[in-house]
């Protein structure tokens, strides 16, 4: 309906090829980059950077990390949260031991570190497969955390166990740690969650993301083609890793300040990054962040309902109905729409497209 | 009016191939050769073993007896991976496209071997993963000119027809620009005007790029009139060898394909 | 005359005048072809070199002045370019339908002398090949698309590329006679030649000068304001005067830019993608887009549906006053205002013509609800009324003052007179040479002083407007006396979406009765909503439902006819649906979708009979012929119906005796 | 050199020095091993007949042991009350045939997964709110007591387990193997449509099997309740029967009782012997570890047969 295609042709394979190839598209991503970078700081709060937009972008991150390896590759895994951990806590060693490191060199430097782990723990991925490997990768989760939890030198034997988030700066702005200002964490997530994303996709729209998916819809096929299995899912295992790596680090550096293990558990980060992939839409990196938001977002709702409407309930009461309803909604929207929302968008842009026809 | 094509020297040999599946022979001693630039069909009726042999001829089966020779050099084992770098591309009985994919995906993804720009350069995009992209994206359309399949180039192949999927499939294949094409029953479950449109195809892949094609079929009318030579394969034995005329005079395959059913 | 344009010496041949846009718009696209998934394009100083080149080359392989040259093949750059250089070496092209059978081919080819033959693919050059030995002045046959001719080493045969890369030899090794030739070229000389198919005899070889086409075009362009900033989508076959003039020579004119869709399958694709600002289409077309449109919408939720026909309605009321800048009350605007939001604007969008500047029909008469719908959209469509023979236009509709039922007022330049037996005849800077090797009928058809006959009997309206009523020929007399306008009846019957093709009976008969043709896709739609079974057009064709379905429809227009006292005698009393489509393969039409009555009449004179005997059904075995040339025979047993006609007259009356109502 | 002793040498001569403790770690071993293979008896019994990987099985062992031990505490006799809990799981059971796989029929088996993770948070939030979320002690009077076999301490509620779990894993094969209704389950779980054209209603079959897994979590939920308290973690024995299905395989019965019983021995003396040369807390992961390199070997898994692929 508000598209207006007729006269937008293209006349080089560039154009054709554009992420983006319909301008009025391309209108609605300045909309929202301005939104989220102009309009947002103009009116969030510290609650609303702390309890919404900050953990929603981290996750938003692991998440298209993770609809890299299961999204496109087809390789389910459920050790998000042991990648994210071994990206905050190789930051932590890496910031503590040489403090004089740029943060941001810190933070990938760590995604490289979770990146090789992630490759150690993709190697049975060339003989396992399906829910055999989602099992296999809990093996990742609970060892690795297992791993930061007994060896002391991990948080540099703080008789807490917990690792703590040093201050740094860029460009003499704080943004690490709990003295700085939510406003400089927000801005620090949101650019990385802007490049992060902008580069999955172009890594998705090219051969590399063709390699994925010929793995992920028939992998034998894909082998006579001269796709080597082992080196493309293991790329796409690194390449997840790497993603995770960073957003542990955020989570970590930006967001939490200082965790022990437990933030990373699996109730705590895998199913619900899962959750976001596929809520959001298998294969799709929009998806992804739109899976970050329900999944952030929901329980956030769930909590503020009741006294908006006036009901009293006790917190242990609400907390179980929180868990019911979350489940049920979970359970709706796959009936619903087991494509996710990326699904739901591309319906309703179609729609548009088509207006007034229904096809 | 055709000018005589030009035919080669051996390009693929198989030499004493067996293959066996825990004690069931799939292939026995099976010898034969296919010249460069030649349409080569295998046929034989149903259970003969001919996707065992263009399993073998490709890589997806080991041997467990044999050599097969492909441009001078030889090999008993090799990885599935391999025979596509070495310039062998196939298409599958069995519909074997990435069905979640457009048709132009698909198509690119039989480039994919000849793409190399890492994928630091691909998350970039902009540069020359970009420059390589659509280079390649141009040698598709080429492919995708040449099948006719302009229409659909950016349908989502799950949902086109069985015939178009069919022609999808050659396409791919096609754009790896291989020495050698191997087709597993092309034809199969077409009707008589898609047959005929799929053997224009075949003839004129190997008119337009030379390129040396090994087809396997079982139904013996359809391939007769486009092989130069064929090979008679039953129950994993071969039983003749030569061109379509001698073959089909031969008293052996004629048995063979005696009470066999036809479609 | 009035107004009009005088081409100069240094623009009056095309060659020329691809020169001159090569120069004072050399960077600007001249021509785009979707190939290889995207649109490439062409500026005018690439086509003016590719031109020359090709000219050179094809000097190279011996065409000569005065040769004929067939052009054949579907809408492509190389093809249209081909029109240029055999111009620019005084050859005059011969485009010729592309789907022609041998025959056809065969007699046009002899007929027009051809010498060479410059086709687009294997399937022409098949076909010529196939004609070749019975065509003794064929030198050569050049092709654009090598594909599958690899093996073909046929002397004769010419591999375009190959073509050019010698013309570009010769070009170096001359480099001035590319343009000594084309400054020889003068606007008397024949520059086209078009065959007409005729509704009867064989088809004529119409000679167009330069003159001729440069003039019209100017003319049509000063009127119209075309500029290079326009865009038309070029998809109706290049035999056709309209194709000519609409995408090569106004574009050389105006310097506007043609585009080429991929392939006939995806032309509305295309044209959503091209979004062009100029468009012809004639009214089968505007009437297939609408049908699709509706039976879309159809399918759409109920919200969606009425909120269409809401909108419809109020464009209906008050778009046409919109268009024409008539005064229209603020609530009506605002209204229209929020439907161009809602509906006209996404409408125009997905059928790709949300950038009409300027849209043409014309041809033969348009439904004037189809003409309603879309200039109530706010797309400025207008009819004209055209001929080969005049080089397109004759008249056109002029902004602000469009109706329906008119042709508009001459264009520029033309002169229009009634002869005294009703026939429209016009006088203009368009008006052809002569017909090729046919003395005798250009003699009948032009007058010593240059008017030319259209056949077309019409009148001139109180506005200044020509009303084309039917053709002349085929107006004939009821046995009553009433005058009986076969066309004009089935237009009427035409404009109903659920009837593809009519011919109705009449003259020396005591009432009128029709042929039908359903409209597949319409009915079809149309049945499967009601869950009405069938196997194909022939068992859809005859079902009950199907002839309620159409007996409505005609009862409709006769109510309408009796509304007009010289026609009320031209309702239909009794038709029949036929069991197959009329088909230009079969001969029963044109290649334009005219009827060729005589082949009709000769082709199912049993039915006629039963039509006029009383019979309630007619035994009936017909060959058709599938596209790839085989034969078959279809038998059917049609049923005849009778339709309710209106009012009381003699005529009525007197046909009591076979039962009528 | 250190290492080589920690890892290898000093476990392996703890081992030979005492038979007995090792027998008895073994026995002990395979006791907790009877209670994985029940559970990942569960997991099974749902996937061959549905296809469904159900993460919500530990929540359903939670579910229904709250749900038994909130009867109880409500005074209704110990075996009215077990049939009530199975009443109220065969409920629970049609409750999901009709408003989730009835709706998820033909998805792919990550969605299906997905909604069992969704089912999960149900079963735990409706558990908690009927019944509490306390520790609650479940008394169903099997007797607590050691009593010493041959130099081996047994402890007599771990026998009982493991006498229960077997005899409810006989009961099931005989089920299985002899019943028509079984028969229909195989049948379901070799091929959908085959057994639709047999005329046998898959939303029948998909309430009864998951009625039985039910059932099975029931028992499950009584003995784990039973020896450490109703509460919250019987949710995460979910995850100890996640190693024995990669090990045993997601649709082998047998798989499920011989690779609980691995897992089980395997876990204890490895806790007992390797543990502390780890650190300690290895068992979060070590059955993990095992199966993973078990399967790098073997991937069709312990049953499996191994697959020819065609193309």
């Amino acid at each position: 309906m508000f598209y207006r295609e007729a006269g937008q042709f293209k006349s080089t394979y560039g154009a054709d090829q554009a992420i983006f190839p319909i301008v009025q598209d391309r209108w609605f991503m300045v909309l929202v980059l301005l939104v989220s970078y102009v309009v947002v700081p103009m009116f969030a709060d510290e609650y609303w950077y702390q309890a919404i937009l900050i953990p929603f972008i981290i996750l938003a991150l692991a998440a298209v990390g993770l609809n890299i390896l299961t999204g496109y590759c087809g390789q389910v895994s459920l050790g998000t949260g042991a990648f994210m951990a071994v990206g905050a806590y190789a930051t932590y060693k890496l910031s503590t031991g040489f403090p004089e490191l740029n943060i941001i060199i810190v933070f990938l430097m760590s995604g490289a570190i979770a990146a090789a782990v992630g490759i150690v723990f993709g190697l049975p991925s060339l003989r396992i497969k399906g829910f055999y490997l989602a099992v296999a990768t809990l093996a990742a989760q609970f060892f690795i955390l297992w791993v930061f939890n007994k060896v002391e030198w991990f948080f540099n034997y703080s008789p807490s166990g917990t690792i703590t988030a040093p201050p740094r700066e860029i460009f003499s702005v704080l943004i690490t740690g709990p003295e700085a200002s939510p406003e400089a964490r927000y801005y620090v997530v949101l650019v990385f969650l802007t490049v992060f994303a902008l580069a999955a996709k172009n890594m998705a729209r090219g051969h590399l993301g063709r390699s994925w998916m010929a793995i992920r819809d028939m992998d034998i096929a894909a082998e006579i083609i001269g796709i080597r299995p082992l080196q493309t899912k293991l790329l796409a295992f690194a390449i997840s890793s790497f993603y995770c790596g960073v957003a542990g680090a955020l989570y970590i550096f930006c967001w939490l300040g200082s965790a022990e293990t437990e933030a990373f558990d699996i109730l705590n980060i895998s199913f619900p990054v899962l959750f976001m992939v596929i809520v959001g839409g298998l294969g799709s990196v929009l998806g992804s962040i739109l899976g970050a938001g329900f999944i952030t977002l929901l329980p956030i709702f769930l909590t503020n309902a009741p006294p908006v409407i006036g009901l009293e309930i006790s917190t242990e009461l609400q907390k179980h109905i929180e868990e019911i309803i979350f489940g049920v909604m979970i359970i709706f929207f796959l009936i619903v729409e087991p494509h996710g929302f990326n699904r739901l968008w591309q319906i309703a842009k179609e729609k548009l497209r088509m207006w007034p026809f229904p096809y | 009016m055709s000018q005589e094509r030009r035919i080669g020297d051996v390009i693929l040999k198989v030499d004493n191939v067996s293959l066996a599946f825990g004690g069931v022979k799939a292939l026995t001693n099976i010898t034969f050769d296919v010249c460069e630039g030649e349409v080569r069909s295998i046929i034989g009726p149903n259970g003969a073993g001919k996707s065992s042999m263009l399993n073998c001829i490709n890589g997806f089966y080991k041997p467990t007896e044999g050599i097969i020779t492909f441009k001078g050099e030889s090999h008993s084992q090799m990885e599935t991976h391999q025979a596509a770098s070495q310039g062998i591309a196939r298409t599958f009985q069995n519909i074997a496209l990435f069905k979640g994919m457009t048709t132009l995906d698909n198509v690119m993804t039989g480039r994919n071997l000849k793409m190399r720009k890492n994928f630091l350069w691909q998350s970039l995009y902009y540069g020359p993963a970009m420059r390589e992209e659509l280079e390649h994206r141009e040698a598709a359309e080429r492919v995708i000119d040449f099948l006719e399949i302009e229409s659909i180039r950016k349908t989502v192949v799950g949902r086109l027809p069985y015939g178009l999927q069919k022609r999808v499939e050659l396409a791919r294949a096609l754009a790896a620009e291989p020495d050698m094409l191997l087709l597993d029953e092309p034809m199969a479950g077409m009707n008589y005007e898609e047959k005929e449109d799929m053997c224009r195809y075949i003839l004129d892949v190997n008119d337009e790029f030379g390129t040396t094609i090994v087809l396997i079929e079982h139904d013996m009318s359809v391939v007769m009139d486009i092989s130069d030579r064929v090979v008679v394969l039953d129950y994993g034995q071969k039983i003749a060898d030569g061109d379509p005329d001698e073959v089909r005079a031969n008293q052996r395959v004629i048995d063979a394909y005696l009470g066999v059913q036809h479609d | 005359m009035t107004g009009g344009i005088v081409a100069n010496e240094t623009a009056n041949t095309f060659p020329k005048l691809l020169e001159r846009n090569a120069h004072i718009r050399g960077k600007r696209v001249a021509i785009r072809e979707k190939d290889f998934g995207i649109w490439q394009s062409w500026n005018w100083s690439e086509v003016a070199k590719e031109v020359r080149s090709l000219a050179c080359g094809l000097q190279v392989i011996g065409v000569n002045r005065g040769d004929k040259v067939m052009v054949c093949g579907d809408n492509r750059p190389d093809l249209y370019w081909s029109l240029t250089a055999v111009q620019a070496l005084g050859g005059v092209p011969v485009p010729v339908y592309q789907d022609s059978v041998a025959d056809e081919m065969q007699y046009i080819y002899e007929h027009a002398e051809a010498t060479f033959a410059i086709v687009e693919n294997q399937e022409q050059v098949d076909k010529v090949l196939g004609i070749k030995d019975k065509i003794p002045s064929l030198k050569g046959i050049v092709y654009t698309d090598t594909r599958g001719l690899r093996h073909y080493n046929h002397p004769s045969l010419y591999d375009f590329a190959v073509v050019q890369e010698e013309g570009r030899k010769y070009d170096a090794a001359n480099p001035n006679f590319y343009k000594e030739k084309i400054s020889s070229g003068a606007g008397e000389d024949i520059c086209i030649m078009l065959y007409t198919s005729g509704t009867t005899g064989r088809p004529k070889g119409v000679m167009l000068s330069f003159d001729n086409m440069i003039i019209t075009s100017a003319n049509c362009s000063e009127l119209e304001g075309l500029s290079d900033q326009d865009d038309i989508l070029a998809y109706l076959p290049m035999a056709w005067i309209g194709d000519n003039i609409f995408s090569f020579a106004q574009s050389y004119v105006s310097g506007y830019c043609v585009n080429c869709p991929e392939s006939s399958e995806t032309v509305l694709e295309d044209l959503r993608e091209v979004g062009p600002s100029y468009f012809f289409a004639p009214p089968r077309i505007f009437e297939n887009i609408l049908t699709t449109a509706m039976i879309r919408i159809e399918d759409s939720a109920a919200i969606k549906r009425k909120m269409f026909h809401f909108f419809m309605n109020v464009a209906k009321r008050v778009g046409l006053d919109v268009l024409d800048s008539k005064p229209v009350s603020l609530g009506d605007r605002l209204l229209y205002w929020l439907g161009d939001i809602l509906v006209y604007a996404p409408l125009k969008n997905v059928l790709g013509l949300s950038k009409i500047q300027l849209a043409y029909t014309g041809g033969v008469a348009i439904g004037p609800d189809i003409f309603i719908f879309y200039r109530s959209l706010g797309i400025n469509l207008k009819q004209i009324y055209a001929s080969t023979e005049a080089a397109v236009f004759i008249t056109i509709q002029r902004d602000g003052e469009v109706r329906p039922e008119t042709s508009g007022k001459p264009a520029l330049g033309v002169e229009l007179k009634i002869a005294e037996d009703g026939e429209v005849m016009f006088r203009s800077p368009g008006v052809f040479q002569a017909y090729f090797k046919n003395a005798e009928a250009t003699h009948s058809t032009k007058t010593d002083d240059g008017w030319v006959h259209t056949g077309d009997a019409g009148f001139i309206d109180g506005d200044d407007d020509l009303r084309i009523i039917d053709r002349s020929n085929d107006v004939g007399k009821i046995n009553n006396g009433a005058m009986f306008a076969p066309n004009f009846i089935e237009n009427k019957l035409k404009f109903f979406p659920h009837i593809r093709e009519a011919v109705t009976f009449g003259d020396g008969r005591d009432n009128v009765a029709a042929f039908i043709n359903i409209d597949q896709e319409s009915v079809a739609n149309w049945a499967e909503r009601r869950n009405l079974a069938f196997s194909g057009y022939t068992d859809l064709a005859g079902q009950d439902l199907v002839y309620d379905l159409i007996q409505e429809c005609v009862e409709s227009v006769n109510k309408d006819l009796a509304g007009d006292e010289n026609l009320k005698s031209s309702q239909i009393k009794r038709f029949l649906i036929l069991h197959k489509e009329l088909d230009a393969d079969d001969g029963e039409l044109t290649r334009t979708r005219k009827v060729r009555r005589s082949v009709v009449v000769e082709r199912y004179g049993e039915l006629i009979e039963a039509l006029y005997s009383g019979k309630t059904s007619c035994e009936v075995e017909a060959e058709v012929t599938f596209e790839d040339g085989r034969k078959d025979n279809i038998r059917a047993n049609l049923k005849i119906r009778e339709a309710i006609i209106n009012g009381g007259t003699q005529a009525i009356a007197a046909d009591t005796a076979y039962g009528g109502k | 050199m250190e290492v080589l002793n920690t890892f290898f040498i000093a476990p392996v001569l703890d081992m030979a020095d005492s038979p007995i403790f090792l027998l008895e770690v073994i026995i002990g071993g395979l006791m907790a091993g009877v209670m994985y293979s029940l559970v990942a008896l569960g997991f099974v019994l749902i996937y061959k007949a549905s296809g469904v990987f159900n993460y919500a099985q530990g929540a359903m062992v939670l579910f229904a042991a709250l749900t038994l031990v909130g009867l109880l505490d409500n005074h209704v006799p110990l075996i009215l009350a077990i049939i009530l809990t199975m009443i109220v799981m065969v409920g629970v059971a049609f409750l999901i045939e009709r408003y989730m796989l009835r709706h998820l029929v033909n998805q792919a088996q990550i969605i299906l997964f997905m909604a069992t993770i969704g089912l999960n948070f149900v079963f735990e939030g409706a558990g908690q709110i009927a019944w509490g979320s306390n520790v609650k002690k479940l008394d169903v009077g099997i007797p607590e007591n050691s009593f010493e076999v041959g130099g081996v301490l047994i402890n007599s509620f771990d026998l009982f387990a493991a006498v229960t779990a077997a005899v409810l894993v006989g009961v099931l094969a005989i089920f299985f193997q002899k019943t028509s209704v079984g028969r229909a389950l195989r049948a379901v779980a070799d091929d959908h449509q085959a057994a639709l054209s047999v005329g046998i209603p898959l939303k029948t079959i998909w309430i009864i099997v998951w009625s039985v897994s039910g059932f099975v979590a029931l028992v499950a939920g009584i003995m784990w309740g039973g020896k450490a308290g109703v509460q919250f973690s019987l949710v995460l024995i979910a995850l100890k029967a996640l190693p024995v299905l990669i090990l045993g395989g997601f649709e082998s019965v047998p798989g499920a009782i011989i690779g609980g019983l691995l897992i089980g021995v395997f876990e204890k003396v490895s806790e007992v012997y390797w543990g502390p040369a780890f650190g300690g807390a290895i068992e979060g992961w070590f059955a993990y570890m095992a199966a993973l390199v078990f399967l790098m070997f073997r991937p069709q898994g312990l049953f499996g047969e191994k697959i020819i692929e065609r193309v």
